[in-house]
């Protein structure tokens, strides 16, 4: 919309104190005057619907297309503030001016002022966006793994009414525990194994009409975006096309190598087994001791054979204290004179596995605590046993079962490995270190602090990627620590940095079928869900909804590359002639690819770096001699703006030079932001967003690590420019630091205070 | 009789946790026990066994047979039963104790002159089958004396005050025991009991 | 039978609650989220932190409210619960009870009725640790944002509280009200309660400085009773010497038979919040299992590596109280055999969960298991689908986990009988 | 209210517990219980029965005084002793869901012509004055309201581990910290001094063997009633009675401490604030250490 259709339209509301603490009279004046606003009206509660009828009636008339609601923060009363095909802009008087800066001070009216101001050039500067989907799109979702998590992923979607292609590199479905005889049970009263339910699966996925089964076939090739995949499939070298709507990654997990268990006797006698090779014994009906054909009567089963051992599996594989009950229970009941034995360090029976754990000693079987350190060639099992605290040579053994742990499948062993560049490797740069230490006040006299772990830098597992990504940065799902692929493991589990596609079951973190069934089932929905929205245009999780997208001036492009590097979801390819080119279903809205750029080409309809600009210019500069200081704050909308937010709620106080401008994340900041605010004359700026690095906390997982390191590189600009470094500093904060911002906020202030004002005022 | 659990050739017999569960009393809960500490833990002279109940049960389990029964846990066992409504698991905690440390004298790895328990139950035992009830001037006296003489004398002149005064409140009368007339009936019928119970031991 | 509704009804408005309802709304169907408390966020809004990332929850709590606020499909209606369901799949009739809040939707929070009343009431959100006004905002992080009255101050400074507010948002003749929804498919997502450290009768609860571990959790808030310093009840001093006692109800046949999952993380993280206040104190830990399964392990690993967190692997027999009243705990190291009574500045106890529905039924016919869980089977055919730690003893993101998978099984109920 | 029990008196009744025998028919007569003996009762096995001839042949005891208790009605059978309590009641209990042992017990009993299946409930005076007459019943027979004399409430173990909070048990107090005694003596209209030690062992069978391995468990139980100067400790259970009574003089010479403290049982209590006889209905002359300022008070 060009400047001369756009009509303005400035709402004030007195409420909740506004009216008291500042001159809106003075303040609409600034609106229509100054700011050229055509129309601006006030109302003593906006919000009510006297005041929602004021504003509709003027969109009705057609006097306003575009609303400046100089009111409470953008966080609330947002569903009453909508109206449809208007630019709504929030200006906060509420929670960042009158309630956390003293009323009818001079400082809170300049404050009030300038929000108006950057209220109403914000308008100017953004149009409502209109969404982008073009094209076919399909709704058909594409499983990878034919094991019990992929079948039942391929299920829930069959259930839900879409077709799946389900794809399994073997030939035949059921993947790893196809023939075990009994599982852990899931169902109360969680006592007795359960039968297995894959054969049953493989029947209802055959049987769904909706589910296309494809045996020894693998993805070969992986291209296009949410909704339009364009996936090809090798079917023993037979190569063919499926358009994909969304991708359910159910790789699964394999045996840690026991080879590498030679501590264990692995190897040392045929009699000592794994827990998976029992389970094909289990499954053969009676079992026999591979040596001699003998049944077993006493059986030792050894745990953590391989998991938290920093020598092998760092963490714990979750399922194997309650596999080995399971066997115990099985190998019990077939014979009540077969004595088992579980040699644990801890035991991990969580939840109501704790009632499977019970019905296994209730038969009988016997639990020890120690650590195994060796297992003779025969049989003999010598385990320090803390609670005796003696070492106990376990004797009499005929058989020895290692309980080893999972291997995430999150590559094809099978196939070989891809060539990836180093700027693909971004899992060992943004993955959390699983040994980063906590933040402790330190260590009491006397006490040696430990010393702190290096990072673990990732190392790609061997073997091909799952699906072969044509992507700008790289063929896989990003693989974190210990293997695992990619996922929000807290709030948002299935979030992958790789949109519209969703891994699940033990493939992204291990656990038992249980809990893999409901994997399957939500990643199922996430990936549907996907379809659904990004056929309207609209961004999915955390933007969700969101119809704006970055668009390219490539007139001024200089092919430098560093958007599609920097985009944390490889949403931007780039072209044969080098320019970027935008997979608007793939990209999340974060704008960090606007931040990268450094000639300004990229920007959205309704968010852009000139608008930033053009916001902080509009305020008003107090001369130097005003002894008035201007900090430009550019607060990450996601945490840091609540964070700001809440302080007004509890009140809290902090300096009134501050010019507060939400951004959508700090990776979506540019350099221009800084050097252009200083050159307005700001006296400081600062970047305020998420925790980065280990356990990082950024919504869009980068973006604040890349802020931190672009603004390392600002200090030469600063320079250049001959100002002071701690005039622009990054900020870490947590949305529940309500009561510390202020503090952070008024420290910079004295800090500036002290190395004075900018000398570039007025020019 | 009771059956005799297998004697250990080795310091560690992997089947006597087995033979336990199976023999002594509760000994089916015993393999319950989740080693918390719960038990040893709120035992009123936990501190003065050699063991306490938790570590008993593990090393029953890890086949310690000739360790377990030369504990002294048993006998310092108060039945305050905080143990037995502690425990989470509902372990018979104090029953088990009982029925170890009696199975430790059966065996021979206590020997009786050295155990007060065993000794007082005799003694308590003696009473009762003779008269049906336990006396209380018998039964003390027996078992000071079933130490040996010289101790005998040493607990009665200990405890002289106390039945002194026990007689003079009249709570301890002079003359024949209090008895219980059909002292044959209940003779047969725990004969009868102890039978069955060798019975059932030698079965297992 | 045809359906006659496509709308999902989602009882329980915490984390598992809220993820169902906002991934259901977003996948395109219509949703009512039900939340018996005056706002969303159940648990998770009282604790400090998450394990193992130590980051807060009203961060994530911040991105869901943002999707609800966006999304006209998803209905929340606050101090709400089930009176009675009847029906089937597709075409149920919940009556739904709501509670009175003397609020209405005028409230823009801008506090002025808090300001007038004097009546001082229990702090919900801090499980009672404290008081706040009678007219009160829930919490900073409060969604929906509107106060609540207390039905104390209602009586005692109603006139004063309704003059004070310029937006007639006070309604002192709100008497609550009883309605009917007509819903397809119900996620019930209830969640639970910490269970009753006064049932644990040896560890002297009654004594100030013996917390639970929720109350930890408020302790170490920044909107908490504190402030967020770790003090001393008793007090107010800062505790040198701290004792977090695992399975304190859970895993014992006398309160709760099962694990429940997460105390041990939750405690690993207790300490985490100790060291990072205090460079003096020292934790000990005492434990029967540390059940950090999978990645969590290596939060363990972490807190190992802190010579100033010992882990005792002890079920401490009982907390007493000394000359002074300082707590005591009692019991057997199994590792050495001591039989320690070691006093302490504080100790936490680590009481498990217990499904909200053990402590009040739903007033519906629906699988249960014996500790009070919700099992139903086949939610997509009968419709009735439980979620979060409704369905079991699980930490959050398995909740989220279960929720998520538990909205595709409620779609899935509303459309195939479409 | 008129009720009738058969009454299990055990061993200690006719000597060591004399006093709690002749206090408790006294008390319930008073409140209009109708107690019948057990004809030709035995032993009931006690702490170490079970030690010296087996589970099984221990239980037989109690088989036999249930088999003949069933002889004179199916009416609830009442014990005032801690250890018959326990161990009757769980003998009773075993013979009831215990096919087994029933079977085994009755071929025993089967040498006397006798029979038992588990028909009987087997209870503990103090829970019936609880659940069967409550405190207003008992408030009500108070004629002689006992003002000032402070009482420590010492239960002990055996009265409440391990059934006093079962069903079967009439789960009517905890474990920990029960408030039956207390609400006796307050009832009685005297004061319950707040004990930390109401639940601690004496020492059991262990202090009459080997006093010298308990005298420290007594030491802390006393030590507590003096420092809350409670006039007189009082307690249910037979066994603690006399160890904590008899046991006074080794304890101050082992710690040097010069205790003298009556110990009485709450019938004895209850019996004064009744105001029936202090002699021929509370035995307050069988306390070895007079309680003189109960005494004073009796009528």
């Amino acid at each position: 919309m060009s400047d001369e259709e756009k009509k303005i339209g400035v709402y004030l509301c007195s409420g909740c104190g506004i009216g008291d603490a500042v001159d809106l009279g003075a303040t609409e004046g600034i609106a229509t005057g100054e700011m050229k606003a055509p129309l601006c009206k006030q109302h003593e509660a906006l919000c009510s619907s006297a005041g929602l009828d004021l504003i509709k009636a003027d969109i009705a008339s057609g006097e306003v297309n575009s609303a400046v609601i100089g009111a409470c923060s953008q966080r609330v009363m947002t569903e009453k503030f909508q109206f449809d095909g208007v630019n709504v802009i929030r200006a906060n008087l509420r929670e960042q001016v009158v309630w956390s800066h003293p009323a009818g001070d001079e400082d809170t009216q300049m404050l009030a002022d300038d929000q108006i101001r950057m209220g109403v050039t914000q308008a100017k500067l953004s149009n409502l966006p209109e969404a982008l989907a073009e094209g076919e799109f399909s709704d058909t979702i594409l499983v990878v793994g034919g094991g019990y998590v992929g079948m039942t992923a391929a299920l829930e979607a069959s259930k839900s009414g879409n077709k799946s292609v389900l794809v399994e590199r073997s030939d035949k479905l059921g993947g790893m525990i196809a023939t075990w005889s009994k599982i852990n049970p899931d169902d109360a009263p969680y006592r007795e194994p359960q039968d297995n339910p894959v054969p049953a699966l493989i029947e209802a996925v055959n049987a769904a009409d909706n589910i296309q089964v494809m045996l020894n076939t693998t993805v070969a090739e992986t291209d296009g975006m949410p909704g339009q995949f364009a996936v090809k499939l090798s079917q023993g070298g037979t190569e063919s096309t499926e358009m994909i709507g969304g991708i359910v990654v159910a790789t699964g997990w394999r045996p840690y190598d026991a080879t590498k268990l030679g501590h264990l006797g692995y190897g040392a006698s045929p009699d000592v087994v794994t827990n998976v090779e029992l389970e094909g014994m289990l499954a053969e009906g009676p079992v026999k001791r591979k040596s001699d054909g003998t049944a077993p009567k006493t059986v030792a089963f050894v745990q953590c054979a391989g998991s938290r051992d920093p020598e092998h599996l760092s963490y714990c594989s979750s399922v194997c204290c309650s596999q080995s009950i399971k066997h115990a229970i099985q190998l019990t009941e077939a014979d009540p004179d077969v004595m088992c034995y579980v040699i644990f360090d801890e035991l991990r029976t969580p939840g109501t596995a704790e009632e499977f754990y019970r019905s296994a000693q209730e038969k009988g079987v016997i639990f020890v605590k120690g650590k195994v350190s060796g297992v003779g060639s025969d049989l003999t099992v010598t385990y320090h046993d803390e609670l005796i605290g003696d070492d106990i040579p376990m004797s009499g053994l005929d058989m020895v079962v290692l309980a080893t742990g999972m291997v995430p499948n999150s590559t094809n062993v099978d196939a070989p490995t891809i060539e990836i560049n180093d700027e693909q490797k971004v899992y060992s740069k943004d993955d959390i270190n699983p040994a980063a230490p906590i933040t402790v006040a330190g260590y009491k006299e006397g006490v040696e602090a430990p010393a702190v772990p290096e990072h673990i830098e990732g190392e790609l597992p061997d073997g091909a990627p799952i699906l072969n990504l044509q992507y700008r940065q790289g063929p896989h799902i990003p693989i974190l620590a210990d293997g695992f692929s990619d996922s929000h493991y807290i709030c948002f589990p299935y979030e992958t940095r790789r949109t519209g596609i969703y891994t699940a079951g033990p493939v992204r973190r291990p656990m038992d079928m249980g809990e893999a069934a409901l994997d399957a089932g939500g990643a199922v929905l996430k990936a549907i869900q996907a379809i659904n929205n990004v056929r309207e245009g609209r961004a999915v999780h955390p933007r969700v909804g969101d119809l704006s997208y970055p668009k390219f001036g490539l007139s001024q492009c200089t092919k430098c590359r560093r958007c599609t590097v920097e985009c944390p979801f490889g949403a931007i390819e780039e072209l044969e002639d080098g320019y970027p080119s935008l997979n608007a279903a793939r990209c999340r809205r974060c704008g960090t690819c606007m931040g990268a750029c450094p000639v300004r080409t990229i920007s959205f309809d309704n968010y852009s770096v000139d608008m930033i600009n053009q916001m902080a210019a509009a305020c008003e500069i107090p001369d130097e001699f005003s002894g008035k200081a201007r900090i430009l704050l550019l607060a990450c909308e996601n945490d840091a703006y609540p964070a700001l937010d809440m302080a007004g709620i509890n009140r809290h106080t902090y300096s009134a030079f501050v010019r507060i401008i939400p951004v959508r994340c700090l990776g979506s900041v540019s350099m221009l932001n800084v050097s252009e605010g200083l050159s307005k004359g700001y006296d400081g700026v600062i970047l305020m967003g998420c925790k980065s690095g280990d356990d990082y906390q950024c919504h869009f997982v980068k973006g604040s690590g890349l802020a931190e390191e672009r603004m390392g590189k600002v200090e030469e600009t600063l320079s250049s420019m001959m100002l002071e470094p701690e005039r622009v500093q990054t900020m870490e904060v947590a949305i529940s630091d309500s009561a510390k911002v202020g503090k952070l906020i008024d420290d910079f202030a004295a800090n500036i205070e002290v190395i004075g004002l900018n000398p570039f005022k007025g020019f | 009789m009771n059956a005799v659990s297998p004697t250990p050739t080795k310091k560690y017999d992997l089947s006597f946790a087995r033979w336990v569960r199976d023999n002594v009393d509760g000994g089916d809960r015993m393999n319950m026990c989740m080693q918390c500490g719960v038990c040893s833990g709120s035992c009123p002279l936990g501190d003065q066994m050699d063991l306490g109940p938790r570590k008993i049960f593990m090393m029953v389990r890890a086949g310690m047979k000739e360790a377990v029964l030369k504990s002294n846990s048993f006998y310092q066992c108060v039945s305050c039963y905080r143990c037995v409504v502690r425990c989470p698991r509902e372990v018979p905690v104090k029953y088990i104790l009982h029925g170890l440390g009696r199975l430790a004298v059966q065996e021979g790895y206590q020997v009786k002159k050295d155990v007060a328990n065993a000794r007082f139950a005799d003694a308590f035992w003696w009473s009762v089958t003779k008269y049906g009830k336990t006396d209380e001037r018998l039964v003390p006296t027996l078992y000071f004396f079933s130490g040996g003489f010289g101790e005998g004398i040493k607990k009665s002149l200990a405890n002289l005050k106390i039945a002194l005064g026990m007689l003079k409140t009249k709570r301890m009368h002079i003359g024949m025991p209090h008895s219980s007339k059909k002292k044959g009936d209940l003779s047969k019928i725990l004969a009868k009991a102890a039978e069955i119970q060798a019975r059932h031991e030698g079965e297992a | 039978m045809g359906v006659e509704s496509q709308t999902i009804l989602v009882v329980g408005g915490g984390i598992a609650g809220i993820t169902a309802a906002v991934e259901a709304a977003e996948t395109g169907y219509e949703v009512v989220l039900l939340e018996k408390e005056p706002s969303l966020g159940g648990r998770v809004t009282k604790l400090n932190r998450y394990f193992p990332k130590l980051c807060h929850p009203t961060c994530g709590l911040e991105i869901n409210y943002q999707r609800i606020k966006k999304n006209p499909r998803i209905n929340v209606m606050t101090m709400s619960s089930v009176a009675d369901v009847s029906g089937e799949t597709g075409n149920f009739t919940v009556s739904v009870k709501r509670e009175p809040r003397f609020v209405n939707a005028n409230c823009t929070a801008c506090g002025e009725c808090a300001n007038a009343t004097s009546t001082e009431v229990a702090n919900d959100f801090n499980y009672g640790l404290d008081t706040v006004k009678g007219a009160y905002l829930p919490h900073e992080h409060a969604f929906p944002m509107r106060y609540v009255i207390a039905p104390d101050a209602a009586k005692a400074d109603g006139d004063a509280i309704k003059a004070a507010c310029k937006y007639g948002a006070v309604d002192l003749d709100d008497q609550g009200e009883t309605f009917d929804l007509n819903v397809g498919a119900i996620i019930w997502a209830t969640g639970w309660q910490p269970y009753d450290a006064n049932n644990l009768t040896s560890y002297g609860y009654e004594m100030p400085d013996v917390i639970t571990n929720v109350e930890m959790e408020r302790l170490a808030s920044h909107d908490g009773p504190t402030k967020g310093e770790i003090l001393r009840p008793s007090n107010g001093e800062a505790p040198k010497k701290i004792a977090l006692i695992q399975c304190a109800g859970s895993r014992d046949y006398n309160h709760l038979p099962y694990c429940s999952r997460i105390c041990c993380l939750g405690s690993l993280k207790h300490a985490a919040y100790v060291r990072e206040q205090y460079a003096d104190a020292e934790v000990d830990i005492y434990y029967i299992d540390i059940r950090a399964h999978d990645k969590l392990e290596s939060f363990y690993v972490k807190l190992k590596n802190d010579p100033q967190v010992n882990f005792i692997k002890s079920k401490p027999a009982g907390i007493e109280a000394d000359e002074n009243g300082n707590p005591v705990v009692c019991g057997e190291d199994t590792i050495n055999r001591d039989v320690y009574a070691t006093p302490y500045d504080l100790v936490v106890l680590a009481t498990g969960m217990q499904p909200s529905t053990a402590c009040g039924k739903p007033p519906v016919e629906i699988e249960e298991d014996e500790y009070g869980f919700l099992v139903p089977k086949a939610g997509e055919v009968d419709g009735q689908i439980s979620a979060g730690v409704a369905s079991g003893p699980l930490d959050v993101s398995m909740s989220v986990q279960s929720a998520t998978a538990a909205a595709l099984k409620a779609i899935q109920a509303v459309r195939n009988n479409a | 209210m008129s009720k009738k029990f058969t009454f299990y008196p055990g061993c200690s009744s006719e000597g060591s517990g004399a006093h709690l025998d002749t206090s408790t028919r006294a008390v319930m007569k008073n409140l209009g219980a109708e107690l019948e003996d057990v004809p030709d009762w035995n032993c009931c096995g006690a702490s170490v029965g079970e030690l010296a001839a087996g589970h099984l042949t221990n239980a037989a005891l109690s088989a036999h005084n249930l088999a003949q208790a069933k002889s004179v009605g199916e009416q609830d059978v009442l014990t005032a002793c801690a250890a018959c309590y326990l161990n009757t009641h769980s003998a009773n209990e075993e013979i009831r869901e215990n096919e087994a042992t029933r079977n085994d017990l009755n071929e025993a009993l089967g040498e006397a012509g006798l029979s038992y299946d588990g028909e009987l409930h087997v209870r503990h005076a103090c829970e019936v004055l609880v659940n069967d007459y409550g405190m207003d019943a008992i408030k009500e027979k108070v004629t002689n309201p006992l003002d000032g004399l402070k009482v420590a409430g010492y239960v002990g173990c055996q009265t409440v581990r391990p059934f006093a909070g079962t069903e079967r048990g009439g789960d009517y107090d905890e474990y920990d910290d029960p408030d039956f005694l207390d609400n006796f003596i307050t009832a009685a209209g005297a004061e319950a001094v707040e004990f930390e030690n109401k639940t601690s062992c004496c020492g059991g069978s262990v202090s009459v063997m080997k006093p010298e391995d308990t005298l420290h468990l007594m030491h802390k139980i006393l030590a507590e009633a003096a420092e809350k100067e409670a006039d007189v400790i009082a307690t249910p259970c037979p066994l603690c009675q006399t160890n904590v009574e008899m046991y006074q003089d080794a304890i101050n010479e082992k710690f040097g401490t010069n205790f003298n403290i009556p110990v009485v049982f709450h019938t004895q209590i209850l019996a004064v604030a009744m105001g029936l006889d202090g002699t021929k209905d509370a035995a307050l002359h069988q306390n070895i250490i007079p309680a003189t300022k109960l005494k004073g008070m009796a009528k």
